[in-house]
């Protein structure tokens, strides 16, 4: 059953050095004050997974967390480049980074499969494209019945997923709803799972939508308000656009961005500090 | 319908709108794909259902998405899923008549690069990557292709295919066994082309007006295919134009 | 996109001799109405897919309209048998009933890479057991990462698949809540679909919760109310467990059998009339 | 605590509600198994979870389910999950501690036939086959079965298996790479008999009050391991019964 637990308590307990951490979100409910926690900690050598890397995957890959990431998608959205993760492939700044690279059907397929405690995903895909001549996780299956050649890549089973949801309640049971993306088979496929939630209420239940993970596949419940800017909460606040086309020139400059992350990320002692901080200047 | 005066880019979103009729499914990429579709919807195709790999199907967003999962998206939709079910029963699973997708770079078989410009491992440029795009491309009945015109981007050999379309032309596709037929055409800033029914090369069977043929050739990184009859696409009409600026203003509104 | 029909040129129109049909339902929103029209018809040589056939497809196999079933439970749920299918395949009255069996999980896994455009369902299942020898659409494949051998059964797409749901909209876009089983898998994965529905509205969506099956992979939406009876409809009445219960003694013997359906189904000319009938016999 | 009477259904019942733990997860089978899971949680697990087949999570039904999915249980449950994802993320995804299963025959090694009597093909008894019974008998991290002990359901040899329990004793579970450990307890009308550690042969441990060990020997079909120490279940307290009773009573009192 889950634990509440404070966001500092939760990270330092479950995510350790070098660990595969899985912090999911499809621009919706991405888990950016857990990432700002990893990099106040200072843990590296993580290998990161995620469909949809974005500024927050760009900052621990800038402030030196990682060394491998696994994605299908990195980019700030509508915006451009990631500029501290090109920067960390093509010139190995602030060190080298590993990737391993798929489409978004192969990893949202291998999360199912690691959710579903079968070892390989297989789907309909990658044909006459150039992933498997750089991937070697990209094999194939044929299929017993029509002879058809499926792709087939390994189950994602993370060390860890950290993810944001909307509400929890006092069992530790989680709510989330709207675009959901991967989240609950990030969860369900890791061996520890962290969720962040907006507040805490007596009692979560669907009756009204949205999705339940109930408390028993969850390590840490952490009551983290705005826990996902700019990313959003549906229901609690939205998407802050103006904050991820302003990254783009914070981020271009590894000075620039290392001076940001410093003002904001490290000299803040957690998220609501962080918060205020980002209100003071007009961020938010 | 008098002329109005408009952009390229105002043309390219008009002329890849059109492409989209009343009872088409589309799954919609972000950027000029999401802008188009979206005049569509708002246009001459009320009644066309848009879907996003964020999960949303038949959604009707009101400003344009900056991002594939906006909550604007969630917001306006009939229906939310998840990412794994929206990649498995609905593009998988062939319900999906049009894929509708940008490009960094395409070959004239229409073959798509999203991934990186030079050496996988060196790059010149590391590009986001394929997204939802590879099995867009192979399991929608029909794609679309919309990018700006150049010779960076329209080049002999692409560095890395993200999403295929017609490999390397003839049959090539269909000897993959993909389920979908291919791209149907590619809108760009410039004209539109069209594969070849035989050879599937991509051929120029329009220009946008005040573009010449010669022009187009130009910004094409291959010696480009011309059809024996070029036709000029229609200018936007101030009805089309009326729709993209109000959907643009709206969005820029929403942004600031 | 769906089109409004009546059930009767829905069910002409679609369900033709010797298609292969779904009317899934897993306890909640069974297609009972759907099933009295194909007996009214009088379709044969039918082949029935559903996890859990019950009394529906028990009349349907004693009315003669069925060559095949395949099944992973079959029975009155909590009541005992299916007197009518027992009868058909232990001996061949009316006529010889052939099987094919599975357990839930291969069903579950089939329709939904049926859903999935797959030709195939891997899982891991069925070790130890007898069912492979008794089915021989149960192989298996290796995993290419690992070695581990996973169960394999052939995708599951019927002809037609016909489901009931809560409501549907003027477009055609149907809603159901609470438990939904398999059924939009077993929409997904036909080639045809056909959907009753308890009432039609305006405009469905999935905010106050729910699933939404959208109108262009429906061909026919029919508006039957009670058309689940004497299953349930959540939110529109329960489930009749008496009715269950009797129902033992009327399917036990052939001609008590034959008479029952003869009454209220054959000689009803849709389910307003059988319902009709039911309530006035104290069924409902 | 004073003796009460009662029958041998209640302390089938009772006995099998009493291996359920405060922090189990636990699936549900319909019958008994639901009437002594739902038993264990109005008494002494409050904090248990449930969960049936037909995809409800985390259930408090109020009066027992004639059905795996009547809507008693959908209307209680903390979320409900389409029949597909309970079986592929739930049980296959090792989401769940206890199976709670049925069962018209079982052999010494504690596999169980739910599916025909006599032969596949010209059946003695054609039963309702499989449900979610072999995956829940493989993947739950323990299982409980529950079912009247006579010869005809004790059997020397399975006429089918339909779900596996420790196949033919010593490691051949282990060999076929199950997930989870097998079934840890029969719990019947007569007594409760356990899997011996190394031949995993089912052992007869205990007798309800009044049965004795011989009773047991001459309804089970194989010659039977007794252990050593033969313990006497404790009868049904008070308390035990009142819960199952006022249970029952509701649940009559719905049906008709």
């Amino acid at each position: 059953m889950a634990q509440h637990l404070t966001l500092t308590e939760a990270i330092s307990r479950y995510v350790l050095p070098g660990s595969t951490v899985a912090m999911e979100g499809f621009t919706h409910l991405i888990p950016f004050a857990a990432g700002h926690e990893i990099i106040r900690q200072g843990i590296t050598g993580l290998t990161l997974i995620r469909m949809t890397p974005d500024l927050i995957y760009d900052q621990l890959i800038g402030m030196g967390c990682v060394d491998k990431m696994m994605f299908s998608w990195g980019g700030n959205p509508g915006v451009g480049s990631l500029h501290r993760f090109r920067d960390a492939f093509e010139n190995q700044n602030p060190k080298p980074l590993a990737i391993e690279e798929h489409a978004h059907a192969a990893m949202a397929n291998a999360y199912a499969a690691g959710a579903s405690g079968l070892p390989v995903a297989i789907f309909d895909g990658y044909q006459g494209t150039s992933y498997a001549s750089v991937n070697p996780n990209i094999k194939s299956v044929t299929c017993p019945f029509t002879g058809k050649v499926l792709a087939a890549v390994p189950a994602i089973n993370p060390d860890v997923a950290i993810i944001h949801a909307q509400k929890a309640d006092k069992e530790g049971n989680v709510w989330l709803k709207d675009i959901v993306g991967v989240q609950k088979e990030a969860v369900l496929a890791a061996k520890v799972a962290i969720v962040t939630v907006e507040e805490i209420v007596e009692s979560v239940d669907d009756s009204q939508g949205g999705t339940i993970i109930p408390s028993w596949v969850i390590e840490a419940v952490c009551c983290v308000p705005m826990g996902a800017f700019p990313s959003y909460a549906s229901g609690y606040y939205p998407r802050n656009n103006r904050f991820y086309i302003k990254w783009d020139a914070i981020a271009r400059d590894y000075d620039t961005f290392s001076a940001w992350m410093q003002q904001y990320v490290l000299d803040s002692k957690d998220h609501q500090q962080f918060m205020d901080k980002l209100r003071e200047a007009d961020y938010v | 319908m008098s002329e109005a005066s408009y952009s390229s880019s105002e043309m390219m979103t008009v002329a890849a709108s059109r492409m989209l009729a009343e009872d088409d499914v589309c799954f919609v990429g972000i950027g000029l794909p999401s802008a188009a579709a979206n005049m569509a919807r708002l246009g001459h195709a009320r009644n066309i259902k848009l879907i996003y790999e964020s999960g949303t199907l038949d959604t009707k967003p009101q400003v344009l998405p900056l991002s594939i999962g906006d909550g604007e998206l969630a917001d306006t939709a009939k229906g939310v899923v998840s990412v794994p079910e929206m990649f498995r029963y609905w593009l998988q699973g062939g319900k999906i008549r049009t894929g509708f997708l940008g490009a960094a770079q395409i070959d004239r078989f229409a073959n798509i690069n999203t991934t990186v410009i030079g050496d996988y491992a060196n790059p010149k440029v590391r590009l986001p990557g394929a997204g939802g795009a590879p099995e867009i491309a192979s399991h929608c009945q029909r794609v679309l292709i919309t990018l700006k015109h150049s010779n960076r981007a329209f080049v002999e050999k692409l560095d890395f295919i993200t999403s295929v379309g017609f490999l390397d032309g003839g049959d090539s596709r269909e000897k993959l066994g993909l389920p979908g037929k291919g791209p149907a055409m590619v809108i760009t800033d410039l004209g539109i082309l069209e594969p070849d029914p035989v050879s599937r090369e991509l051929t120029l069977t329009s220009v946008h007006p005040g573009v010449s043929v010669e022009q187009v050739v130009a910004a094409t990184g291959w010696p480009l295919k011309v059809a024996d009859k070029v036709a000029t696409t229609p200018a936007p009409t101030e009805q089309e134009l009326a729709i993209l600026r109000d959907l643009n203003a709206r969005t820029q509104a929403a942004y600031n």
